[in-house]
């Protein structure tokens, strides 16, 4: 049968991948898509919790954290568009933002 | 008003949509083309011939040669030699290459006989740029189709 | 409630696999002669005269936004909608409020001249 | 790539044919870019150079006629109405009257069919496909009509010095009356497809506007000159052929847009229909063939004579040093004079306007590039 | 156990079975109806020489298609250009799973009659009364709906992949201009059924069209203006004209699929055609009644019973399809940024303004 | 059934996850996240969340994808081929990576016990007898109310935010 | 012997089948050059309807086209433009040349014209006139579906060089 755990485990999974992608990647735009992935492993934390506890809690958060999410994107994509535009590149590090 | 009430119920979209709902139950205009003959004008300058005459079976060409001469293309070839006796010119050999030729009917036009006709045939197509070139005795047959084997009927 | 998403996920399976054999059984019976000039990118038949990647107006990327904001608030008004006739007045006081602020964003992406194309 | 250009795009550049579904032939139109906004045109032409002026110095003056059904192939009568109206004034030719009537009267169908063509071509470019069926049903009407008296359906080698090959045939009258009747109720018919149709008025209004003035600078003519506004009709300027005996009126813009010159090439199908029906009333009897030398010889000369062809001001330049071939013949073609205003006319425009540009200038290319 | 495999596995699986061929023939047919509808209006014949009247001509152009070769351009992703035509393909079918096209109980009689051979009574009176066999539908999911709308957005992702992957101007541009005008009008067609829902309270499509019966009438009489915007951003989600600048080709030669040859090519051309259906039938079920006769409960028109609920349905789909090809066959097409403008200027206001007026209405009346 | 289901899609997701980080191309990045977006909208059928699924599917991978991908369309490809595949933290990336799984592993298994000791009858998941739907609507609307208008001034801030970002001279 | 008959039967139904399909719906590459492509839309629109014999979706991509009509005055300049065309599209394909421009250089016999397509693509059916009529180009159409229908799974396409 399969619980909470595993779904725990699972996401966890998925979540170290994200990070690592977030750490070793260069591109921006594949940052962000870890970003995207550890987020989505929250969710599906979320959702398997509220599951096991009969609790929408869970569910209505993971509408917000989508809602976040999609915000997100494209506040965080808009800024690569920036600084694509001033910058010629999306190397993350080639960006310093305290050098100006 | 009127306006503005036309544009809120798509009146000119609906005009439009009733002219081709109207033509769509109308008869169609379309010729059947391999079912049905088309009808040519009489005038259409088609396929060449090079005509006989209808009684002896005689060529009409007295081999003038002013068809190749008016032929913007220099595509008709006429090729004579003169009877030794009756001191005229007979026709030994005729092309007409059909595959440059503009049908302008100027040939037919000058031909004082009435030798080189231009028909109302246009099944033209070849499989080969030799095939377009025609030389006398298809000429004289008018347009000999490839058999096909195949009756589009 | 699982079992009305089983005949989905049957679904899925075989709407995959009508292509995967329509192309395994092409693949037989095609012929493959690539050449060089067949590969190359159309482009009315002349060489192509610029790089295709990149370059394109960063408007794409306004409506992409547009698009994914507004999908989002989709989502809000479909719970919404449903239980409507609990949420009565108040729901609706809600939701105009909800709309509202977006609507502010919207026209402002309007006056910012974010929906002219060009 | 300089920094500014990645994200802005200022320097996309997309080619528009030589194969290209709306470029009317062969055209290639080289854009430059801004996202939608077209910065910079540059046509590039000469897909189509066939060396019609070369080949005139090489044929005699008759029989270089068929040549000028080819250039500009969709008014084929035209052209070569007017090749023949200036060798005659060159060569001093009388035309009977009766000929001279059924000359004018196939040009003007000539007219019509080219515009309906240029209707069909330009409706579908902007999308209305059916438009380009219906105007293609009429204008087999007139190709038959075409075919009954010349022969041929397009490339006509409709006249001969001197007149015409063959009078009427029989029956040819009454099937033209048929025509002129039923015909103003399919240009209606059409009027109701895109008329006051909403996405046809956004699409061809204020697209591709240019001044009278500027239009006159440009060397524009016919329907895009007169969409501007300017009364300019050689044939009520210079009548020639004999049409200062009929009654008709040259329709003109105001804005100078897109939609103008639509409405002006269906108010001259109209035009043309009336007078066709002018023509058909009073048609004397008569020969219809003038005496023409058999291989003509003009005097030393520069010659030119110009005509209204359905796309503008077509002349025919013509230098004869005595023999019988021209020793120069130069044609002046509407369209290659109106496509020079292309790149004027997009600038600032969408990729999509382009297409309807090129199509209201009616351009051919055969007369293009030659 | 058995009987759950057979009410959640085997049946459902025949009938996908059967609804993926009648869909793949529909949309197959479909070609040929348009082009003869097209060439009918334009006072042409269309194929006359293909099998009786052209009745030949789809299957003899998709075995064509499948003859044909299949060329990867040599700079074209190849991973992305072999799965770019399916992403649009997969979801077009897939959204038939939660269409309804007949009541449930449709098929009890007919259930029945198949299964009794095999099973006893009491198994067979239990599958064959079981709604999730015996509907006329292959599943009745709470968010059927919800699960058109994204699983239909899910196509999009295939036609900028498409593009991209073929690395080529033409398409590219295309694919773009293609994509943003279908999330353009997917935000007003979101919109537009949430007024339905207001007044119907219930995602699951089946449910909406029970309650047209309730209501005694079809909700196009309720919601006139979300059908006429349900209807014209249908028309551009799925490239129609007058909204088919993704393929105009009179501008951009092939839009998005420019260099798809092939079988591949046909996956996008069934993709499209497959969407026209879907969305057909989606505002068939939202505005039309689904499978419901005209005025579901007015007594003297109950003779209209004797045509059976699949058919109205059938019906009502093919009529609005026609409509489809019919304004095809009339209209010029909008510019590209005149189509933008119309979705995100007038048709999503009006879309909300709908959604605003409604929701107070069914406030007044509650 | 669900058991199987579960790990055919947990591997999908995994294997996805593990491509999106690592594929070359973000193009492939993006569709390989979309698979994997997909499995995590399975994995809320499965849990019967349906309309979050839904919700999954539309906005994840029907919106934001989009975004993403013309973004990368917008963005000169050319430019991103250049570039060497790893940053020049990969080495601290590896370690944290390592770090964090541990650490996540050590935490789960430490969990475990007080997990399926707290709850009362663990890892059962039981239908909800209301729909998904309203019921997510139920709680947003009453419970959540606040976060509810704040989301909205969110978005009218990514909004303008974007605008403001990418419009500076169109 | 008997084994090459049993053969035999099974590749011609398939043949059979095939070159039906094939020569049912060739689509032809909206291409046009000059006069001819006049008429060549001519065949396309109402009275003549080429549509009737599956040939009517005229497709603005070589990928997607069956057949190229080359309709027209072949410049030097453009020669190379319909070569790369007919490279592009997948076999099999056709090539009709419409009129004699393309059949011979047609009337014109200069310095810019190609003298015959065939000098640069290999036609399968030639149509001579100046333009043809409309019917005749049909008939031009039958005659390459009557080629088309020669066609066998046997026969192993020659690569060709580019
Ligand atoms: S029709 Fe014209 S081109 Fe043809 S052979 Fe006669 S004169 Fe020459
Ligand atoms: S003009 Fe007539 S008679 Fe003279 S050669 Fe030619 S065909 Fe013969
Ligand atoms: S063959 Fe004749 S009609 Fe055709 S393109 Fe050449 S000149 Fe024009």
């Amino acid at each position: 049968m399969i619980g909470p755990n595993h779904y725990l485990f699972l996401s966890a999974i998925v979540f170290t991948i994200g990070a690592v992608g977030v750490l070793t990647r260069r591109n921006v735009i594949i940052i962000f898509m870890s970003i995207e992935l550890m987020l989505n492993a929250v969710n599906l934390n979320l959702i398997a919790f509220s599951a096991h506890l009969q609790d929408l809690a869970g569910q209505v958060f993971v509408v917000f954290v989508i809602t976040v999410a999609a915000a997100e994107a494209a506040v965080g994509l808009g800024i690569v568009i920036a600084l694509f535009r001033n910058r010629e590149t999306i190397n993350m590090d080639e960006i310093d933002l305290m050098r100006g | 008003m009127i306006e503005f009430l036309r544009r809120m119920l798509f009146w000119d979209i609906v005009k439009g949509l009733a002219v081709t709902f109207r033509y769509t139950y109308t008869k169609v205009y379309t010729e059947q083309y391999p079912t049905e003959t088309p009808k040519l004008a009489e005038r259409y300058k088609g396929a060449p011939r090079l005509n006989n005459d209808p009684e002896t079976g005689e060529t009409l060409c007295i081999a003038c040669d002013l068809c190749a001469l008016i032929c913007p293309e220099d595509l008709i070839v006429v090729g004579s030699t003169r009877d030794p006796e009756s001191r005229k010119k007979v026709l030994t050999h005729y092309t007409f290459d059909t595959s440059r030729c503009l049908f302008c009917g100027l040939c037919q036009e000058v031909c004082p006989t009435n030798a080189i006709e231009l028909t109302q045939d246009f099944e033209l197509a070849a499989y080969d740029r030799r095939d377009m070139v025609w030389n006398r005795e298809r000429l004289e047959k008018c347009w000999d189709r490839i058999d096909f084997g195949k009756d589009y009927n | 409630m699982l079992g009305s998403y089983i005949p989905i996920l049957i679904f899925i399976l075989v709407a995959i696999t009508l292509p995967v054999v329509g192309l395994l059984v092409g693949r037989l019976l095609r012929p493959h002669l690539p050449t060089a000039d067949k590969l190359m990118p159309y482009e009315c038949g002349v060489d192509p005269v610029d790089d295709a990647r990149g370059r394109f107006s960063v408007r794409f990327y306004i409506i992409a936004i547009l698009f994914v904001i507004f999908d989002v608030e989709t989502i809000f008004l479909f719970p919404w909608a449903v239980i409507y006739d609990k949420l009565a007045l108040f729901g609706f006081i809600e939701m105009v409020i909800f709309l509202g602020i977006l609507i502010v964003g919207y026209f402002y992406v309007w006056k910012k001249g974010a929906l002219e194309w060009a | 790539m300089d920094r500014q250009t990645i994200l802005d795009t200022k320097e996309l550049e997309i080619n528009m044919g030589p194969q290209h579904p709306s470029t009317h032939g062969v055209l290639r139109v080289r854009l430059k870019l801004d996202g939608e906004r077209v910065v910079d045109a540059e046509s590039i032409i000469g897909y189509l150079h066939r060396g019609v002026e070369k080949i005139a110095e090489n044929r005699n003056y008759i029989k270089c006629v068929p040549y000028f059904d080819r250039t500009d192939y969709i008014a084929a009568v035209s052209n070569v109405y007017g090749y023949v109206l200036g060798v005659e004034k060159m060569l001093g030719i009388e035309v009977p009257e009766r000929a001279r009537r059924i000359r004018i009267m196939m040009t003007e169908f000539n007219r019509i069919a080219s515009h309906l063509l240029w209707l069909a071509t330009h409706a579908i470019d902007i999308g209305a496909m059916t438009v380009f069926l219906y105007c293609f049903r009429e204008r087999e009407e007139v190709l038959k009509l075409f075919e009954a008296i010349f022969g041929a359906r397009l490339t006509t080698h409709a006249f001969r010095l001197g007149g015409l090959w063959l009078d009427m045939p029989p029956g040819f009258d009454a099937a033209c009356r048929k025509f002129i009747d039923e015909f103003p109720a399919r240009v209606d018919e059409y009027e109701q497809l895109l008329t006051r149709n909403r996405i046809w008025l956004e699409r061809t209004q204020g697209v591709g506007v240019i001044s009278a003035e500027e239009a006159i600078d440009w060397g524009l003519s016919g329907p895009p000159l007169r969409g501007s506004g300017v009364d300019h009709d050689i044939r009520k300027l210079r009548p020639y052929g004999g049409y200062e005996q009929f009654q008709f009126d040259v329709p003109m813009g105001k804005n100078g847009d897109t939609y103008d010159r639509y409405l002006i090439r269906l108010e001259e199908m109209r035009q043309s229909r009336r007078i066709i029906a002018q023509i058909l009333d009073d048609l004397p009897d008569g020969p219809v063939r003038g005496r023409a030398p058999k291989i003509p010889k003009p005097p030393v000369g520069e010659y030119y004579s110009a005509i209204e062809s359905p796309r503008g001001e077509l002349g025919y330049y013509i230098v004869s040093d005595g023999s019988p071939q021209p020793f120069r013949l130069r044609i002046r073609p509407p369209t290659f004079i109106s496509l020079q205003a292309l790149r004027r006319l997009v600038r600032g425009h969408l990729v999509a306007d382009v297409v309807a540009i090129i199509g209201t200038l009616d351009i051919v290319l055969g007369e293009i590039d030659r | 156990m058995a009987e759950w495999i057979i009410v959640y596995g085997i049946i459902p699986f025949a009938k996908i079975a059967v609804i993926v061929l009648v869909l793949s023939g529909a949309v197959a047919y479909m070609t040929l109806l348009e082009r003869k509808v097209i060439a009918h209006i334009q006072v042409r014949l269309g194929p006359m020489r293909v099998g009786w009247h052209g009745l030949l001509q789809p299957i003899a152009d998709g075995l064509k298609f499948i003859l044909k070769e299949d060329i990867v351009p040599a700079r074209a992703d190849k991973l992305l250009f072999t799965l770019a035509p399916a992403i649009s393909l997969v979801p077009a079918f897939v959204v038939f799973a939660v269409i309804p096209f007949g009541p449930p109980g449709m098929m009890e009689d007919l259930l029945r009659w198949v299964l009794s051979p095999f099973l006893d009574a009491a198994a067979v009176e239990s599958i064959a009364t079981h709604s999730a066999a015996s509907g006329g539908f292959v599943t009745d999911i709470n968010i059927a709906l919800l699960f058109v709308l994204s699983i239909s957005s899910v196509g999009i992702l295939g036609i900028i992949l498409g593009g991209w992957a073929s690395n080529s101007k033409y398409p590219l541009l295309g694919a773009l201009r293609s994509s943003a005008q279908m999330i353009s009008y997917e935000v007003a067609l979101g919109f537009s059924v949430i007024g339905v829902l207001l007044v119907t309270q219930s995602l699951s499509l089946v449910q909406i069209v029970e309650n047209q019966r309730e209501a005694e009438v079809w909700y196009i009489f309720y919601q006139p203006l979300a059908f006429i915007l349900f209807f014209i951003c249908g028309m551009a989600e799925t490239n129609r004209l007058p909204f088919d600048l993704p393929e105009a080709e009179t501008e951009l030669v092939g839009g998005f699929h420019t260099e798809y040859s092939g079988f591949r090519f046909s996956l996008f051309f069934i993709a499209e055609y497959a969407a026209m259906v879907t969305v057909s039938a989606v505002a068939v079920t939202l505005f039309l009644g689904g499978w419901l006769r005209p005025f579901p409960n007015v007594e003297w028109l109950s003779f209209l019973d004797l045509i059976p609920p699949l058919l109205w349905f059938v019906i009502k789909v093919f009529l609005l399809l026609y409509v489809f090809i019919w304004i095809r066959g009339t209209l010029p097409r909008y510019r590209f940024d005149q189509l933008m403008g119309y979705g995100w200027k007038l048709f999503l206001p009006l879309a909300l303004a709908n959604v605003i007026v409604t929701a107070g209405v069914v406030l007044a009346l509650m | 059934m669900e058991t199987y289901l579960f790990y055919a899609l947990a591997l999908i997701l995994v294997t996805f996850s593990i491509l999106t980080v690592t594929a070359r191309n973000p193009v492939r990045s993006a569709v390989y996240l979309v698979s994997a977006l997909l499995a995590v909208a399975g994995f809320f059928f499965l849990l019967e969340a349906e309309f979050v699924g839904a919700v999954q599917v539309l906005v994840y991978v029907g919106g934001i994808m989009v975004l993403f991908l013309f973004v990368i369309m917008l963005v000169s490809i050319e430019a991103l081929d250049r570039q060497p595949k790893v940053s020049r933290q990969w080495r601290t990336g590896v370690v944290l990576a390592v770090v964090l799984c541990l650490e996540l592993s050590l935490l789960i298994f430490r969990g475990t016990v007080s997990l399926e000791e707290g709850l009362a009858e663990p890892g059962i998941i039981t239908t909800t007898e209301t729909m998904n739907t309203e019921a997510v609507g139920t709680v947003l609307y009453s419970t959540y109310l606040l976060p509810f208008e704040i989301a909205s001034v969110l978005l009218l801030v990514a909004i303008v935010g974007a605008v403001v970002l990418a419009k500076k001279e169109i | 012997m008997d084994r090459s008959i049993e053969k035999n039967i099974v590749t011609t139904t398939a043949d059979s089948v095939f070159n039906w399909a094939r020569k049912s719906s060739l689509w032809p590459m909206t291409f046009g050059l000059a006069c001819c492509a006049i008429e060549m839309m001519a065949t396309g629109a109402s009275r003549f309807d080429m549509d009737r014999f599956g040939a009517g979706i005229f497709r603005p991509s070589p990928r997607q086209s069956d057949l190229i009509i080359v309709a027209g005055t072949v410049t030097l300049k453009m020669a190379e433009v319909i070569q790369r065309l007919y490279e592009q599209m997948p076999d099999p394909k056709w090539v009709i040349s419409m009129g004699a421009c393309s059949s011979a250089g047609g009337p014109f016999d200069t310095y810019s014209t190609l003298q015959g397509v065939d000098k640069v693509i290999p036609v399968d059916v030639y149509i001579p006139g100046c333009p043809p009529r409309p019917e005749a180009l049909l008939y031009g159409l039958m005659r390459l579906q009557d080629k088309i229908d020669l066609m066998s799974i046997t026969d192993k396409p020659e690569p060709r060089a580019s």
